[in-house]
C-alpha cells in the first residue's frame, strides 16, 4: 500500500529545520521553539494518522525518486512502514515534541535557539529517515544523519573545547561502529543483490541463502550488530555516550537516551530473521549486552555528576535491550526500548529542571533537599526513578520484567546476572534520587533553587504518565495477560515463518507459580536494594559526608574502570604514533628526502663542473686533444685487439 | 555541433590572450570583463553539449555500449598520425560541466582583488582551455598537447601569485608532472611509429591489439608509459608529495582548479587512455594499483590528521580521496568506475569549496596556521557553516555527493576485491577523524587572537563563487542518479573491453 | 740512417708533419703566452701542409698542393686578426698572457 | 653548355649555376653597399635599414628557388640543392633577425663595419652545406669561423669582448688544426678531397690499418667541428663568448652557426661515408649524451643568463647531434628543430638586450638572475610573457613550437630504433626543466616586494628595435609552427639531398 | 728526387732540423727567439717541400710563410715589447703535464695511424710525372676551376679579415673623434 503522506513525517521536521536555520534565524527563543516544536508535533500527528488509518496489517510505503542506481546497486529513497516502524514512529515524534517543548524553555536564554531548534529538527528528520527508510542505505543515511546531529548538537555550545571535543569523540566512535554497517551494505550487495530490507528477508528465506552459506549472513549480521555497538553505546564502543552529556539536556534525553541510541536495537529488530538464525553472534549479543549492563551500572554507583549517572544508566539500559537480543527475545527488547525511551527521557528532563533551578550545576553533591523547592520536578523524577528500578504496575517493570522472564527461560545464570544489574540500578538510582531531593540543601545554589517554567514541567507530567501507562500494553500473564504490543511487533515480520519473537510463542512456559515467584523476587530485590541505597543517602547533610576515603572500587567505578585510558594507550596513541610518524617518514624523509638529495646532488655536480671551466683557452683546448686522441687510441687499438 | 564544440573549447584561449593585453592599472576591467567571458563560456558549454544531452543516457546501437562519439576532426599533422578531434561522452561531459562550474565561481571570486590582474586572468582562462582541452581530445597527440600544456599557466599561476614558498612548490609541481608525462610521451610515440595503427585517434588505438605477455611486452610498456603520467597526476602514494605542497602554496583559484580539475585528468585519463587501449595490462596491474590507492588512501589520511597547515590538511586529504578513486578506477566493475567517476564530481566540488571558503578567510587572516585559528563559528556564521558542509562532504556524509561516490566505490570493489575495500574502508574512519579534529580547532573553542583581530565581511561577490558550489552539492547527494545515468554508458563502454 | 730505410719517403714526411703538429699541439697547451700559442698554431698548420704536399707527391694530385695554399692565406688571415686582437688587447689590459685573460668562467 | 653566360676555357657558368648562384651574388652587392656605409661611418639607424634590403632579397631569392632541382655550381665546389637553399633562408632570417636589434656599444659608438662582417659571414654559413670537397669546405667554414671572431670582438671597447674573440680565435684556429690534419689524412688514405671520391675509396676500406686510419682522420673532423657547435666537453669556449660578445652577435653565433655546421656535418656524414663505420656514431651520441647530461647541469649551476642559455644551448646541440647520429632521414627533424631553437633564442636575446637596456645597464651587458626580479616588478607585461614562451618553447612544452621540434627528432630517434639517444633526449627534456624554470622564478615570482621607480621614458626611443626583433622571432617560431604541414616537404627535401 | 722509397740523408737532416726548431719554439723562454725559431721551422719545411720536389710550394712557402707571417710575429712581438715568460711556474706544472701527456697521446694514434697504412705502395706515383701536378701552371689551373669559387670566396674572406683588423686595430681615441657623439 501507497501513502504519500509518509513523506511530511520526514519532511516536516526538515521544513522546520530549514526555517530555523536558513530562513528565520530568530534569536526569540519561543518563535524558533514554535517551529521546531510544530514541525515535530505535525510529524507526530501524521504518524498518528497513519496509525490510525492503517493499523500494522499492510506495509505502506512512498516512492520518492531513485537516489541512485548502477550496475546492480540500485538504491531508491523511499520509505516503508511496518509495525515495528510505527510504534517507534509514535515514540520518536511524541517524546521528540514534547522534548522540544519542553526545550523551548530550558533554553530561553541561549544566544541562538534557531540553531537549537534547527539541528533538534534536523536530528528529527534523520532519525525519522532511519526508521522509514525502505532499503538499508536510506537506513545508513539517517544512521550517519542522527550521528551528524549528536555531533552538532553534543557540541552546540561549541566555545569549550570540552564540549567540541566530546562532540567529536561520538562522531568518530560512531564511525568506528559504522565501518561495520558499511560492511553489511556490500555483503548485501554482493550477496543478496538487494538493499531493499523486504527484499533481504525474502532472499534470506528464500533456496538462495541456504546455497550462499551463513558466513555471508553472519558477516552481514555481525556488521549491524557492530554498527548498533557504536550507536546503542555498548561494549566497547559505548565510551562516548557519557561525554555526549556535554550537551544541552534536552538533547541527552532526546538523542542519548530515549531515540538515537535506541536505533542499534531497532534496526537489529527489522533485520531481526537474519540475527535469529545466527545463533553464535546471539551468544556474543548476550555477553554484550550482559557486561555492558553491569560496566555502566557498577560506573554509575559512584558518578556525582547527575546526567552521568543517568548517561551510564542509559547504557546499562541498553545493556540490557541487548541481553534480549541475545536471549531471543525482540519483542521484549523493544518493549524495554518504548518503556525506556519514556522514562529516561522523563528522568533527563527532570534532571534538566533540577540543573536549570540549580543554575547550570550538576554535581549531585552539591544538591540535597531540593524536594521541597522544586516539588513537580521532584515527583515526576520519582515516577521516572521507580519506572526504572521496576517499581510495580511502572512501565519498567513490567518490560524489565518480561526480559528477567526470558532470561531465566534461557538460563537462569543469565537471569542472575541480568537481576544484579537490575539491583544495581536500583541501588545507584535511589543514590541519585536521594542526594537530589533528600537531605538539606548542601549550596547556595541548592537552597536558592526554584520550580521551573510550566512549559518544562508540563512535558514532564506527560511523560511521567506515559512512564506509567505505556507499562499496560503488555501485562504478564499472571497480572492479566496483555499482549498488545507482541502482537503488534509480530506484525512486522508477517510473511516470515516461523513465527517468531513474541512472548506467547516460547516453546516452555513458566508455570504461574515460577512467574509470581520470579517477580515476587525481582521486584522485592530491587525495592530492597532502594530502601537501603535510601537510607544510605537520603539524609546525608554535608558534601564531605560522601567524599571522605573513597575505596579500591570506588576508586575504579568513579574514574569509569579507566576504560577511556586504557581505549587510548591501546588504540589510539598507536595510531597516532603511526599515523604522525609513518606519513612523516615516508612523505617527508623517505620521498621527499629522495627528491631533494636528487636536486641538490644535480646542483652540486654542476657546480663542480663549473670549476673544471677555469677560464684558460688551454683548458678549453685541452679537452679536444683529450677526446680526439683517446677516440683514436680506443678505435685503434681496440680494432687491434689490443683494449 | 563542430563549431560549438570548436568554439567552446577556443574560447578560453581566445579570451585569455586578449585579457593579457587588458591595462594592468585597472584591474577590475580585466576582472569584470573576465567574469563575462566566463558567462559567456558557460553558455558555450550548454550550447555545445545541448545537442547530446538527452542521448548521453541512452545505450549505443543496438542496446550496446557507447563509444566515444568524436564530433569534430581536422587532419592537422597527418604525418605525425595525428588528428585534430574532438569528443564527448558521459565520462568528459561530467568533468567539463565542472570545469565550467568552478571556472565561473571563480570568475566571481576574483572580482575586486586588487593583486588578481589581467595576467592571473587570462593565464586562468588558458588553463581552462588547456583542461578542457585534454577533456575533448579524442587524439592521444592531442591529448598529450594539451595535458603538458596545462602545466605552463598552472606553474605561473601557483609562482606568480602563490604565498611565501610558491617557487619551490611550483618548480616540484612542473617537474613532477612532467616526469611523469614525458613517459606518456614516449609511449605515444611508440604507439604512432612502432606499431601499425592507422592513427593515433582514440578509435583506431582501441581497435588495435597489443601484446600482452607479462610488462617487459608491448602492451605493458605502453600501460605503465600512461600510468606513469597519470598516476603522477591523480597523485597515486607515492607520487603524491609534490600536491601538498602546490595546493599550500597556490592561490585561492588555483588551488580550486588543481583540486577540481587538473586531478581529475588524471582518473578521467585512466579512463579514456589506459583501461581500453590496454585492458591486459589493466588487469594484470589492477592489484597492484589498488593496493597503491589503499596505501595512498591510509597514509594520505595519517598525513593529514596530523597536518599543522589547513591547505595542507586539505591537500592530504585529497591524496586520501583520490586513493578511492584508484581503488574504483581498477575494481575493473562497473559500480565502482562510476562510483569514480562521481566521486570526481563530488571531490572537486567539496574540495573546490573548502579551498574557496578557507582562500576567502586567508586573504583576510593572512595564516594557515590551524593552531592560531579558534571559534571562527562565532566570527561568521555562515562562512563556517560552509566550511563545515563541505568537509562533511568530504568525509562521505550520506545525503552529500561523497558519500555516494565512496560507496559505489567501495561497494563495487567488495565485489572483486574485498579485501582491499576493506582497508580503503579505513579512509572513512580516518576521514572523519581528520577532518572533524580541523574543524574542532579551527570553527569552535574560543575566539582566537587571530580570528578576533581580521574581521571577516565575506563581499556579494565571494557569495556568489560559494553558493553554486553548496548548492550543487547539497542537490548532489540526492539527485546523483543526474549524473550517474549520463556516465553510465560510458563507463560500461570502457568496461566491455575486458573480456 | 738504417733506422729510417723501412719508411718510404712519404712516410718519413707524414711523420714529421706529424709530429710537427704534435709538438705545435703541446705548444699551445703548454705556453701561457698568447702570442706564442699563435706560433704553435702555426706549427701545427705547418705540419698539416707537410703531410699534404708530400701525399700530393705520392698521389700524384695536385688538390693537396692547393689546399696548402688556401691554409696558407686563412692562417695568414687569422694571424692578422689574432695579432690585432693581441694589440687591442694589449693596449686595454697590459698584458697578452692568457693565464691573466680569464675573466670569463664557470 | 651551349648557351651558356661565361665560357672560357677555365670555368664555365651555365644559367642554371649563374640562376643558383644569384642570392650569394645579391650577397656580393650587399657587400658592396655595406662596406661603403662603412667606408661613409653612417649611423646604425642606416645600416639597420640595409641590412633589410640586403637579407631580405636574399632569403626571398632562396625561398622561390626552394623547389628548384640541384645544381652543382663549379664542380665540388658548391652544390645548390634544396637543403643548402633551406639552410641559406634559415639564416638570413637568423641574420635580418639580429640586425634589427644590433645596438651601439656603452658610449653610443658602433663600428659600422658590423654589417659588411655580418653579410661574409653569412655567405660562409650559406655555402657551408652546399661544399662538396674538404677544399672548399674548408675555405667556407673558415670565413664563417674568422667573421664570427670578429663579431664576437666587435665591442672593442670592452676587455670581455675581447677576451672573448681572442678565446674563439684560439680555440678555432686550433680546432681547424685538426680539422685540417683530418682532412690531410684523408687525403691521404684517398688520394682525393672529393666528398664522392672520398666515399667511394672508403667503401672498400674495411679493415686494417687503412680502417684506422680513415676512423683517426674521421674522428680529428667530428671533434674539430663538434668544437664548433660546442659539444661537451669541447664546449667551453662557448659560454664565454656567449656571454661576453655584443648581444646581436652572441645571438648570430650561438645559433647561425649550429645551423650550418649542423647540416654540413649531415652532409659529411653520408657523402664521405662516415656512416661505414658504427665507431663514429658512438662516439658522436656519446658527446651528444655527455652534452645533454653535463650541459644541464652547468646551466642550472649558472647566475648569467647569457651563460645559461650558452649551456642551454650545448643541451640542445646535444639533441640536435643524437638526430645526426640517427642517420640521413632525421635531418629534416634536425633542421626544423634547430631553425625553431634559432629563432627563440635570437628572440631570447633580443629580450635581454632590451631588458638590460630598460634597467638602464651598459649594452651589450651580462644580464645576470638577480637583475630579474626588477624586470618582473617593473616591466611585466607583453614582453616579459614572450620571454615565457620563447624559454618555455625551447624547454619543449607543447603545443609551443620548440616541443614540435623535439618531437620531431624524438620521432626519427624513434622509428630509427635508437631507443637510447630517445631516452637521452627525454632525460635532456627533464632536465632541463631545472634551468629554464629557474629563468622564470625571479621574473614572474616576486610580486610583493617592493618597486621602485626606474626612469624609462628616455630610453623608450631605443626600445624599439628589440620590439621589432622579438615579434619578428614570434612570427618566425610560429610561422614554424604553422609549417609544420610543410615538414613532410622539407624532409622530402633533405633526403634528396641525402641521397 | 725519388718520392718512392726511402728518405735521403738531406731529407733527414732536414726533418731533424725542423722538428728541433719547432720545440725550440716552444721551450724558449723568449718570444723573440721563439719567433726567430718559427721562421726557422717555416724555412725549413720550405726546403722539405723542395726536397719533395714541390719547387713552387717552398717558393710560396719560403715567401709568404717564412718571409711575411714570421716577420709579422717577430713585428708584433717587438711592438708589444713583451717580457720573456718562464714556461715553468708551479701552478703550472698539472696543465703542462697534462698537455704533453695529451699531445704525445694525440702523437701516438696519428702517427700509428699513419705509418701503418700502407699508401706508400699505390701506383699512382708510377703513372704520372711529379711536374702534372707541382708545377705553378697545374695548380693556378685549378684556382681558376674547380676552386674558383672557394678562391674567391676568400677574397671576400681576406676583405673581411682587413675590414676585421680596421676594427680591431683603430685606436679608441680615433673611433671617438670620428663618431662620438
Amino acid at each position: 500500500m501507497k501513502s504519500e503522506a509518509l513523506r511530511w513525517i520526514v519532511f516536516f521536521p526538515l521544513i522546520g529545520a530549514a526555517l530555523n536555520g536558513l530562513l528565520i534565524r530568530s534569536k526569540n527563543p519561543y518563535l524558533s521553539g514554535a517551529i521546531g516544536t510544530l514541525a515535530a508535533f505535525a510529524s507526530f500527528f501524521t504518524s498518528l494518522i497513519i496509525f490510525s488509518q492503517n493499523g500494522f496489517s499492510t506495509h505502506i510505503t512512498d516512492f520518492l525518486f531513485t537516489w541512485f542506481s548502477t550496475g546492480n546497486i540500485k538504491v531508491d529513497f523511499a520509505l516503508e512502514v511496518t509495525a515495528v516502524t510505527s510504534v517507534m514512529l509514535l515514540v520518536i515524534t511524541g517524546i521528540g515534541g514534547l522534548i522540544h517543548t519542553y526545550a523551548v524553555s530550558y533554553m530561553s536564554h541561549d544566544e541562538s535557539p534557531w540553531r537549537f531548534f534547527a539541528y533538534l529538527n534536523l536530528f528529527l528528520a534523520a532519525m525519522l529517515t532511519l526508521v522509514l527508510s525502505q532499503n538499508l542505505v536510506g537506513v545508513f543515511l539517517g544512521w550517519e544523519g542522527v550521528g551528524l546531529c549528536s555531533y552538532l548538537l553534543i557540541g552546540y555550545w561549541y566555545k569549550e573545547n570540552k564540549n567540541t571535543e566530546a562532540g567529536m569523540k561520538a562522531f568518530v566512535t560512531n564511525r568506528i561502529g559504522d565501518l561495520g554497517f558499511l560492511v553489511a551494505l556490500f555483503i548485501a550487495i554482493r550477496d543478496f543483490g538487494t538493499l531493499n530490507i523486504s527484499e533481504i528477508l525474502a532472499f534470506v528465506s528464500g533456496p538462495q541463502a541456504a546455497a550462499l552459506g551463513s558466513t555471508s549472513l553472519l558477516i552481514f549480521a555481525a556488521g549491524i550488530f557492530w554498527a548498533s555497538t557504536g550507536k546503542s553505546a555498548q561494549i566497547p564502543l559505548y565510551v562516548w555516550l557519557p561525554d555526549a552529556m556535554a550537551g544541552p539536556t534536552p538533547v541527552s534525553a532526546l538523542i542519548h537516551a530515549a531515540t538515537m541510541v535506541t536505533s542499534g536495537v531497532f534496526v537489529s529488530l527489522r533485520l531481526w530473521p537474519i540475527f535469529e538464525g545466527q545463533a553464535q553472534l546471539l551468544e556474543v549479543i548476550l555477553v554484550i549486552g550482559l557486561s555492558t549492563a553491569w560496566l555502566a551500572a557498577l560506573i554509575a554507583l559512584t558518578q556525582r555528576d547527575i546526567k552521568k549517572v543517568l548517561a551510564y544508566s542509559t547504557v546499562s539500559q541498553l545493556g540490557f535491550m541487548f541481553a534480549a537480543l541475545g536471549i531471543g527475545a525482540p519483542v521484549a527488547a523493544f518493549f524495554h526500548v518504548v518503556t525506556h525511551a519514556c522514562f529516561k527521557a522523563l528522568l533527563f528532563l527532570g534532571a534538566g529542571s533540577v540543573i536549570h533551578g540549580m543554575h547550570e550545576k550538576q554535581d549531585l553533591l552539591e544538591m540535597g533537599g531540593l524536594q521541597k523547592k522544586m516539588p513537580l520536578t521532584h515527583g515526576t523524577f520519582l515516577v521516572g526513578t521507580l519506572a526504572i528500578i521496576g517499581f510495580p504496575l511502572t512501565s519498567g517493570f513490567f518490560s524489565k520484567d518480561l526480559i528477567l522472564e526470558k532470561a531465566f527461560v534461557k538460563s537462569p545464570v543469565v537471569y542472575f546476572l541480568l537481576l544484579g544489574a537490575a539491583l544495581l540500578t536500583a541501588f545507584y538510582m535511589l543514590r541519585a534520587y536521594s542526594l537530589a531531593f533528600w537531605g538539606k540543601p548542601r549550596t547556595k545554589e541548592a537552597e536558592h533553587a526554584h520550580e521551573s517554567h510550566w512549559l518544562m514541567t508540563v512535558p514532564l507530567g506527560i511523560l511521567a504518565l506515559l512512564s506509567v501507562v505505556v507499562g499496560f500494553f503488555e501485562v504478564p500473564d499472571i497480572l492479566g495477560g496483555i499482549h498488545k504490543f507482541t502482537e503488534w511487533v509480530n506484525l512486522s515480520w508477517i510473511g516470515w515463518t516461523p513465527q517468531l519473537g513474541g512472548g506467547t510463542a516460547e516453546a516452555h512456559h513458566l508455570s504461574h507459580l515460577a512467574e509470581w515467584l520470579l517477580v515476587l523476587f525481582t521486584t522485592g530485590g530491587s525495592l530492597g536494594i532502594a530502601y537501603l541505597s535510601w537510607k544510605k543517602f537520603g539524609q546525608i547533610q554535608a558534601k564531605s559526608a560522601v567524599e571522605s576515603n573513597p575505596g579500591f572500587f570506588t576508586r575504579l567505578s568513579e574514574n569509569k574502570f579507566y576504560v577511556d585510558e586504557i581505549y587510548g594507550i591501546l588504540f589510539l596513541k598507536p595510531l597516532a604514533f603511526v599515523a604522525r610518524t609513518g606519513s612523516k617518514i615516508v612523505d617527508h624523509s623517505l620521498i621527499n628526502g629522495a627528491l631533494h638529495g636528487i636536486k641538490d646532488s644535480l646542483n652540486l655536480s654542476g657546480n663542480v663542473l663549473a670549476l673544471f671551466h677555469t677560464g684558460g683557452v688551454q683548458t678549453y683546448t685541452w679537452y679536444l686533444v683529450f677526446v680526439a686522441a683517446l677516440s683514436i687510441c680506443v678505435a685503434i687499438f681496440s680494432g687491434w685487439g689490443v683494449l | 555541433m563542430e563549431n560549438s564544440l570548436l568554439l567552446f573549447l577556443l574560447w578560453p584561449f581566445v579570451t585569455g590572450l586578449l585579457l593579457f593585453l587588458f591595462p594592468k592599472k585597472i584591474p577590475l576591467l580585466a576582472q569584470y570583463s573576465s567574469l563575462v567571458f566566463q558567462i559567456v563560456w558557460v553558455l558555450l558549454f550548454v550550447w555545445a553539449i545541448g545537442p547530446i544531452w538527452e542521448e548521453l543516457s541512452v545505450a549505443g546501437d543496438g542496446g550496446g555500449p557507447r563509444a566515444f562519439p568524436v564530433y569534430f576532426s581536422w587532419d592537422w599533422i597527418p604525418f605525425l598520425k595525428s588528428r585534430f578531434s574532438l569528443g564527448l561522452d558521459g565520462l568528459n561531459i561530467p568533468l567539463l560541466g565542472l570545469n565550467v562550474l568552478l571556472s565561473l565561481c571563480l570568475g566571481f571570486f576574483s572580482l575586486n582583488k586588487k593583486n588578481l590582474g589581467p595576467g592571473y586572468l587570462g593565464l586562468f582562462s588558458i588553463l581552462n582551455g588547456a583542461s578542457v582541452g585534454s577533456l575533448l581530445a579524442a587524439d592521444a597527440f592531442v591529448f598529450y598537447c594539451f595535458w603538458e600544456f596545462m602545466l605552463i599557466p598552472m606553474y605561473l599561476l601557483i609562482g606568480g601569485w602563490g604565498s611565501k614558498n610558491r617557487v619551490y612548490a611550483s618548480l616540484k609541481f612542473f617537474a613532477f608532472t612532467m616526469a611523469g608525462s614525458l613517459f606518456m610521451l614516449a609511449a605515444i610515440l611508440a604507439l604512432a611509429f612502432q606499431f601499425d595503427v592507422a592513427s593515433l585517434g582514440w578509435h583506431d588505438l582501441v581497435a588495435t591489439n597489443f601484446e600482452f605477455q607479462g610488462w617487459g611486452s608491448v602492451q605493458g610498456l605502453l600501460f605503465l608509459g600512461f600510468m606513469l603520467a597519470f598516476v603522477v597526476k591523480i597523485p597515486v602514494w607515492p607520487f603524491h608529495t609534490w600536491l601538498p605542497d602546490a595546493h599550500t602554496e597556490a592561490p585561492t583559484g588555483a588551488s580550486v582548479i588543481l583540486a577540481g580539475v587538473l586531478l581529475k585528468l588524471g582518473v578521467y585519463g585512466i579512463a579514456r587512455w589506459c583501461l581500453p587501449l590496454f585492458p591486459e595490462a589493466s588487469a594484470a596491474a589492477a592489484p597492484t594499483l589498488m593496493a597503491l590507492g589503499c596505501v595512498g588512501i591510509v597514509m594520505g589520511a595519517f598525513a593529514a590528521w596530523f597536518q599543522t597547515d589547513i591547505k595542507k590538511m586539505i591537500a592530504y586529504s585529497s591524496v586520501s580521496h583520490l586513493g578511492f578513486m584508484v581503488l574504483g578506477l581498477f575494481a575493473l566493475g562497473v559500480e565502482a568506475l562510476q562510483g569514480a567517476f562521481f566521486q570526481n564530481i563530488a571531490h572537486g566540488l567539496s574540495t573546490g569549496a573548502l579551498f574557496l571558503i578557507f582562500g576567502i578567510i586567508y586573504e583576510r587572516t593572512h595564516s594557515r596556521e590551524i593552531s592560531k585559528y579558534g571559534g571562527f563559528a562565532q566570527e561568521h556564521a555562515w562562512l563556517a557553516t560552509s566550511f563545515i558542509l563541505a568537509s562533511m562532504a568530504s568525509i562521505g556524509l550520506p545525503g552529500l555527493p561523497g558519500f555516494v561516490g565512496e560507496f559505489l566505490i567501495l561497494a563495487g570493489s567488495f565485489k572483486t576485491f574485498p579485501v582491499y575495500s576493506l582497508v580503503a574502508l579505513s579512509g572513512v574512519l580516518l576521514g572523519a577523524i581528520y577532518m572533524l579534529g580541523m574543524l574542532r580547532r579551527f570553527a569552535y573553542g574560543p575566539v582566537s587572537e587571530l580570528v578576533k583581530s581580521h574581521p571577516v565581511r565575506v563581499t556579494w561577490n565571494e557569495w556568489a563563487s560559494l553558493v553554486p558550489l553548496l548548492l550543487f552539492m547539497i542537490y548532489l547527494g540526492f539527485g546523483s542518479q543526474a549524473i550517474l545515468s549520463k556516465v553510465e554508458p560510458a563507463a560500461t563502454q570502457v568496461l566491455t573491453y575486458f573480456r | 740512417m738504417e733506422l729510417f730505410s723501412g719508411l718510404s719517403v712519404t712516410q718519413f714526411h707524414v711523420g714529421i708533419g706529424v709530429l710537427l703538429f704534435c709538438i705545435g699541439v703541446s705548444g699551445f697547451l703548454i705556453r701561457r703566452s698568447g702570442l706564442i700559442a699563435l706560433m704553435c698554431l702555426e706549427l701545427m698548420l705547418n705540419g698539416v701542409n707537410l703531410c699534404l704536399v708530400s701525399f700530393s707527391n705520392l698521389h700524384r694530385n695536385p688538390e693537396g698542393a692547393s689546399l696548402v695554399l688556401f691554409i696558407v692565406l686563412v692562417a695568414a688571415a687569422e694571424a692578422a686578426v689574432a695579432l690585432g686582437l693581441f694589440v687591442a688587447i694589449f693596449r686595454k689590459v697590459g698584458t697578452v698572457s692568457l693565464d691573466d685573460l680569464r675573466s670569463l668562467k664557470g | 653548355m651551349e648557351s651558356s653566360f661565361f665560357d672560357s676555357s677555365v670555368f664555365t657558368l651555365g644559367p642554371n649555376e649563374l640562376q643558383a648562384l644569384f642570392p650569394l651574388l645579391w650577397l656580393c652587392v650587399g657587400l658592396v653597399f655595406s662596406t661603403l656605409a662603412a667606408g661613409f661611418r653612417l649611423g646604425i639607424g642606416f645600416t639597420r635599414v640595409l641590412s633589410f634590403f640586403v637579407f631580405v632579397p636574399f632569403v626571398g631569392l632562396l625561398a622561390i628557388q626552394l623547389g628548384n632541382p640541384p645544381v652543382a655550381v663549379m664542380g665540388t665546389a658548391l652544390e645548390m640543392n634544396a637543403f643548402t637553399r633551406l639552410v641559406g633562408c634559415a639564416v638570413g632570417i637568423l641574420a635580418l633577425l639580429v640586425s634589427t636589434f644590433v645596438t651601439p656599444t656603452r658610449n653610443g659608438v658602433l663600428h659600422p663595419e658590423w654589417l659588411a662582417i655580418l653579410v661574409v659571414q653569412v655567405l660562409g654559413l650559406t655555402l657551408l652545406p652546399g661544399a662538396r670537397d674538404w677544399v672548399s669546405f674548408f675555405v667556407y667554414l673558415e670565413t664563417l669561423a674568422i667573421t664570427g671572431y670578429v663579431m664576437a670582438s666587435l665591442d672593442t671597447d670592452r676587455e670581455k669582448s675581447l677576451e672573448a674573440g681572442l678565446k674563439y680565435l684560439l680555440t678555432g684556429a686550433f680546432g681547424s688544426g685538426f680539422f685540417l690534419m683530418g682532412a690531410a689524412l684523408f687525403y691521404g688514405l684517398t688520394g682525393t678531397l672529393d666528398f664522392e671520391l672520398i666515399a667511394s675509396a672508403l667503401k672498400s676500406v674495411n679493415s686494417g690499418p687503412e680502417k684506422f686510419m680513415a676512423l683517426s682522420a674521421a674522428i680529428l673532423i667530428i671533434s674539430s667541428l663538434s668544437f664548433k657547435l660546442a659539444l661537451f666537453p669541447l664546449h667551453m669556449w662557448a659560454p664565454d663568448v656567449y656571454q661576453a660578445s655584443p648581444t646581436a652577435m652572441a645571438a648570430m653565433l650561438s645559433t647561425a652557426t649550429k645551423i650550418s655546421v649542423f647540416g654540413a656535418l649531415a652532409g659529411i656524414w653520408t657523402l664521405t661515408g662516415f656512416s661505414n663505420f658504427p665507431e663514429l656514431k658512438q662516439i658522436l651520441i656519446g658527446l651528444a649524451g655527455l652534452s645533454i647530461v653535463a650541459g644541464s647541469l652547468l646551466a642550472m649551476a649558472q647566475k648569467s643568463l647569457r651563460r645559461l642559455f650558452a649551456y642551454s644551448g650545448i643541451v640542445n646541440a646535444g639533441f640536435a647531434a643524437l638526430a645526426l647520429a640517427a642517420g640521413p632521414f632525421a635531418t629534416g627533424s634536425m633542421f626544423a628543430y634547430l631553425f625553431i631553437y634559432s629563432v627563440s633564442v635570437v628572440g631570447i636575446f633580443a629580450l635581454l638586450e632590451r631588458f638590460s637596456t630598460q634597467l638602464g645597464l651598459e649594452p651589450h651587458g651580462d644580464l645576470k638572475i638577480e637583475n630579474l626580479p626588477q624586470i618582473g616588478r617593473k616591466f611585466q607585461g607583453i614582453f616579459v610573457g614572450i620571454f615565457a614562451f620563447f624559454v618555455f618553447s625551447i624547454a619543449g612544452i607543447p603545443p609551443l613550437p620548440g616541443f614540435f621540434g623535439k618531437y620531431l627528432i624524438l620521432k626519427d630517434l624513434w622509428i630509427g630504433q635508437e631507443y637510447f639517444s630517445a631516452g637521452l633526449l627525454i632525460l635532456g627534456t627533464l632536465l632541463g626543466l631545472g634551468f629554464y624554470l629557474k629563468i622564470l622564478v625571479p621574473l614572474y615570482m616576486n610580486q610583493d616586494e617592493p618597486t621602485d621607480e626606474i626612469p624609462q621614458n628616455k630610453r623608450v626611443a631605443k626600445l624599439w628595435p628589440t620590439a621589432l626583433a622579438t615579434t619578428l622571432c614570434v612570427l618566425a617560431a610560429i610561422y614554424a609552427l604553422g609549417g609544420l604541414s610543410r615538414l613532410p616537404r622539407w624532409v622530402e627535401t633533405v633526403e634528396i639531398f641525402a641521397r | 728526387m725519388e718520392s718512392v722509397g726511402s728518405p735521403n740523408v738531406v731529407q733527414i737532416v732536414l726533418g731533424f732540423l725542423t722538428l728541433v726548431t719547432a720545440l725550440s719554439v716552444v721551450l724558449s723562454k723568449n718570444p723573440v727567439v721563439s719567433a726567430v725559431n718559427l721562421m726557422a721551422t717555416l724555412f725549413l719545411t720550405g726546403a722539405l717541400y723542395i726536397g719533395l720536389g714541390h719547387f713552387f710550394m717552398g717558393a710560396i712557402q719560403i715567401l709568404i710563410y717564412a718571409g711575411a707571417i714570421a716577420v709579422l710575429f717577430v713585428f708584433i712581438v717587438m711592438l708589444l715589447d713583451l717580457k720573456p715568460l718562464s714556461l715553468t711556474l708551479p701552478g703550472r706544472a698539472v696543465s703542462i703535464a697534462g698537455g704533453v701527456f695529451v699531445s704525445l697521446f694525440l702523437g701516438l694514434g696519428l702517427s700509428v695511424a699513419a705509418f701503418r697504412s700502407s699508401f706508400g705502395n699505390q701506383g699512382a706515383a708510377e703513372v704520372e710525372s711529379l711536374a702534372s701536378i707541382a708545377s705553378p701552371s697545374v695548380i693556378s689551373l685549378q684556382f681558376l676551376s674547380k676552386y674558383h669559387l672557394p678562391f674567391q670566396v676568400a677574397g671576400l674572406l681576406i676583405f673581411a679579415t682587413v675590414m676585421g683588423v680596421v676594427v680591431l686595430g683603430k685606436p679608441k681615441k680615433q673611433l671617438d673623434q670620428v663618431e662620438g657623439k
